[in-house]
């Protein structure tokens, strides 16, 4: 069975094969290690023109990926950890997601930043963080979270060659060695693409299940976490909730507009638990609520967040463990919302 | 041989620079412009010298004191000046300013040395499209303090980018005496990444027109960053009215590194006031063309 | 009749004299330049040992900082321009306002990090920015925003000596102009510090109004600008309402909870608008709203945000106008509200 | 003439720093440490025969490979390896882990050149504060990529910080050589900041110990950074069996260019077996001890 890992391989893969203007850049890309979490593997046996191997130079990399980009190749960057984004702020947002606009709309910037992003492996603080929270409010800069319910690397794809903006493409490490779509035949799952998106937004319901008590809504590995919670609230506690996946984070609908897979199933369950891996404080789950509180203003039944709490992410186990929100903590936290 | 630099050329686009950022200081209290403004009053022969060397598919990358290199790069006045009033007929239709140009393969932005990666990667695009195309980056000593400039210059030197680094020393970062921002030397900070580099302390069109003919062609003929380091001085305050500097040393400076001066003399005095003559008409018909422009409307 | 920059000024040299400890690093500090918005005018004069102008080198200027207060001075960072904290990124999230938590609790970090943010000058997209949205979810930072209602000069000088962690203190770039606390004597205001701050959040009434319909709640410029629209609504539409205005972004409250204050408007109001002049997505409106949401599970009337939208800032003066949130725009949102 | 340094003490922190690394690349697969660790196998004669003069107020900055950095700095090691494990008796209570290590003046972090303002920023602090104190730091090759680190360097020389910079050259980044990352040259790096710089190709903790003793006494006369750059060699993987390595020359080098070994020759025999002896009772009940420790317990 494939993995997230193998897919998102064969999905830069594909995009080498199908467009000679595809570029990878990156630290410690060659075989056979092919990049610390070996998504970029083969890539540099089948292609050594266009992998190149890099300094440790995160901000660089990027302005390198924009200049290329804005001269008409579509390179793709990978940064080892997440955590290090941080140090192409700049490049991010005062270079690659304004230039679009800025100078006046006549100039593309089609590039993919594809990072590994998440805990629960125990490296500490400065390698364990989800910190895409703070890229989902950048103009012109399309966020997008790998999902093991579809193929991520036909996301990533579509991302390097269709796309003519700039992507910052998040994967949970954990993702990585998931199995892709598995155990998904007890689920009946509905796929809406919102309008200027590519990615769909995935809508989880347990086949034969009566109407949802509450919508849980999560991305990337917590959307594995929150499907194992979905099955467990059904057959442990008779809860049954619906689990929406936004495979786009950013950019939302215009007008602070909720998704419509979100709004549907709302509608139905009037209560809404957001769950995110990374700190709780303008995290994800603050636009998702807001925009609900919007959407909705005669109220929700109840209005809830799960996620990471507003610390550095500890190294021990136990620690981590407790930090980072798991199935027991969204079991834990719908059963006080209904 | 290389064929003899055309004088009356050089003047005349340096004549251009002159009068257009003299009219912006001049206008820009009466509120006809709106925002900030870095003049190039001083540093004429930099862009001028040169970008006479640029082909038609190179690339040039600017700082935030970018109207000399827009106008040297072939930059239309009138759209210049429409820019910095916000007009819709501005280079970027008044989204970007002063500091945001952008037109054909000139791109300038604001913040200091950021630059410098987004050169290096318009070069090695072009070398890996095999274009012949290459890149021209202009950056101040100032910017010389942000780190991402060195990892570019190891970048661009590991990757063999077709980039030349030209960096404008003309001694001070908005404030700041390069005494007090710069330690160690600027063509060291080069050759320690292997880009070879040299040097020209002069505003003299001529000379500068020289050197860069020696950059270009080593450029041209072998692939590889390279860098120029040229010596000059800011004339005017760094943005508007906020100049610190002695005002006597300023008054020297001004009486000897004036590019204009040092080149007027090589030109028959009717050719040269031809040029001027013809120049002030030109800066005068753009600035009211630009005045008469509509602003940009507001989507609704 | 004092301004805030005079404040902020004044603030900066009771702290330079009340203790040794403190230091100034930043670009062209030295006078009779002073910065480049003149909040650090005199200092170098006064103190010429312990204010250092620095290269252009943000990301090492907070680093450097970060060095000074681990080892026991107070030193305070001018950033230019808040558009350029995104240099300083990395050094803010990874070190700075991690060394406290992650090297086990025995290390203090007692900086200031100084910025104008804000538009409405011309500046352009790289020059115009709000984005202290970026640094709000940040663990282990306090993020100050100056207003003009008390005296931000106090505030920055309480940050700078009696603050052990590192603070992120924002001064609006329209705001420096505007005179303190003044054309306050038609309201009434209460001030509420909420637990573990200590810049107060600020209750305005219009005196003798009748029970507010709707409350505001913005902070820096924006509350100035709130405060206008509050008494037009009054004067011009018979529309009373309440504005709160935090002096402290983040931390918020532990576990999601609701400021006091905004909870006790809102107790009574049951419509909240949240103004700011950074751009809509995940700003800081979405917090305030999630909480909001959060804490009236039975919702509220209504609620939205007002907000820059999600694009570069232009530097075409109607471009910025009509980008940029005014008293116009939240007169049109409040009447569409109530 | 400086007294001859300790060569007993020497050999026995080499050995203490070997044998701590060895056990843990020896029981990680177990699962008695969790997450990530990068050890300090063949480079022990950097960290033991720099930090042999460190006075007791210096500093020490390190990176991700700080387990040696650690030891010889004097940490103990049922703490480190209790850090490693995530005990609440590790270094920092479990929260750190492997790479972010704090006890009195040392300092450690994950994020490569980020430390370099921070070291420079504590030098200039105790500078101010007229304590005497210095700083050291240390960084790899690979972290000499991060633009960050001109930026301090620039720093360091304009304001005089009383910082030594060791470069720690091992020749490789993760799994990238030397040549694919570092255009130029090193010392270069640092005289281009007019930074003084020496060089030392060993792993003989006699030689290293030498060299960085004439540095630390230069940086105690007078103010203002420097650096030496020590070539070494990493025997082990980067982290754990992730080495791309030739082992045919893995192991050549592991037989020239052991500090151990080097060293052993110097002593007695019965005076090393002693101490390799007593450091294995001793690394061998630190492990035990911290195996035994408690996890912390999470807040509610
Ligand atoms: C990253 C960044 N930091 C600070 C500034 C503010 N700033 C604008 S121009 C300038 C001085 C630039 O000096 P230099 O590079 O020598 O160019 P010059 O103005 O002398 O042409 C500064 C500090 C900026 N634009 N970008
Ligand atoms: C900013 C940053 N980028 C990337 C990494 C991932 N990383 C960890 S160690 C390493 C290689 C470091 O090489 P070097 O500095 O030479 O030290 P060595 O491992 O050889 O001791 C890399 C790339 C990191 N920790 N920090
Ligand atoms: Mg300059
Ligand atoms: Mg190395």
């Amino acid at each position: 069975m494939s993995t997230v890992l193998a897919a998102l391989n064969r999905g830069l893969h594909a995009a080498f094969e199908q467009d000679q203007r595809v570029y990878l850049i990156g630290e410690d890309l060659l075989d056979p290690y092919g990049g610390a979490f070996k998504v970029s593997q083969g890539l540099s046996t089948k292609y050594p023109d266009r992998v190149w191997t890099s300094p440790v130079s995160e901000a660089a990399l990027a302005g390198v990926a924009a200049g290329m980009a804005l001269r008409g190749l579509r390179p793709v960057v990978e940064i080892m950890f997440g955590d290090f984004s941080t140090l192409i702020a700049d490049q991010l947002i005062n270079s690659i997601a304004k230039f679009g606009a800025m100078y006046g709309g006549d100039v593309a910037v089609p590039l993919v930043v594809r990072t590994p992003m998440g805990g629960r492996r125990g490296y500490g603080p400065t390698h364990s963080q989800t910190l895409e929270k703070l890229y989902l409010g950048v103009p012109g800069l399309r966020v997008l979270a790998a999902h093991a319910l579809s193929d991520p690397g036909e996301l990533l794809r579509r991302a390097i060659l269709e796309d003519d903006g700039p992507v910052f493409f998040v994967e949970n490490k954990l993702l990585y060695l998931r199995p892709l779509a598995a155990e998904l035949q007890d689920f009946e799952i509905e796929q809406h693409t919102p309008p200027g998106a590519y990615a769909a937004t995935h809508t989880l319901r347990l086949k034969g299940a009566p109407s949802a008590a509450l919508t849980l809504t999560a991305y990337g590995y917590m959307a594995e976490l929150a499907r194992e919670a979905q099955l467990r609230l059904a057959f442990e506690h008779e809860i049954f909730c619906e689990l929406v996946v936004p495979g786009q984070l950013a950019p939302l609908l215009p007008g602070g507009e909720l998704d419509g897979a979100l709004a549907a199933s709302l509608e139905k369950s009037r209560r809404l638990l957001a769950v995110e891996e990374g700190s709780y404080t303008l995290g994800w789950g603050a636009e998702v609520l807001a925009r609900a509180a919007q959407a909705f203003p005669g109220g929700l039944k109840a209005a809830s967040r799960l996620a990471a709490p507003d610390a550095p992410i500890p190294a021990s186990r136990p620690l981590e463990e407790a930090a980072l929100p798991g199935v027991e903590h969204i079991l834990a936290a719908v059963q006080k919302m209904v | 041989m290389p064929p003899m630099p055309d004088q009356a050329g050089l003047y005349r686009q340096m004549y251009r620079i002159r009068r257009f950022e003299q009219t912006v200081l001049d206008a820009f209290p009466k509120g006809v412009f709106y925002g900030t403004t870095h003049t190039y009053i001083g540093q004429e022969a930099n862009a001028t010298g040169v970008l006479a060397h640029l082909g038609a598919d190179d690339i040039v990358f600017s700082n935030h004191r970018c109207h000399g290199h827009f106008i040297a790069y072939g930059g239309d006045l009138r759209a210049l000046f429409a820019e910095l009033m916000g007009k819709a007929t501005g280079v970027c239709g008044g989204l970007g300013g002063s500091q945001h140009l952008h037109w054909r393969n000139f791109y300038s932005n604001g913040v200091l040395g950021s630059t410098a990666p987004v050169a290096v990667g318009s070069a090695l695009a072009e070398k890996a499209k095999d274009s012949q195309a290459l890149a021209v980056i202009f950056l101040g000593d100032g910017a010389l303090g942000e780190g991402v400039v060195y990892e570019s210059l190891n970048i661009a030197a590991l990757w063999g980018a077709p980039v030349l680094f030209v960096v404008e020393n003309n001694h001070i970062a908005q404030t700041t005496p390069i005494e007090l921002a710069l330690a160690g030397d600027i063509p060291a900070r080069f050759a320690a990444f292997g880009i070879p580099c040299s040097r020209l302390d002069s505003s003299d069109a001529l000379e500068i027109h020289a050197a860069a003919e020696a950059e270009f062609a080593a450029l041209r003929a072998t692939p590889g960053p390279r860098a120029l380091v040229l010596d000059t001085q800011r004339f005017g305050p760094h943005s508007k009215g906020d100049d610190t500097r002695d005002e006597a040393l300023m008054a020297r400076i001004r009486q000897q590194r004036d590019p204009l001066r040092l080149l007027a003399p090589r030109l028959a005095d009717t050719q040269r006031e031809t040029i001027e003559a013809e120049v002030e008409a030109e800066v005068a018909a753009a600035f009211a063309q630009a005045e008469a422009d509509p602003f940009p409307e507001a989507a609704a």
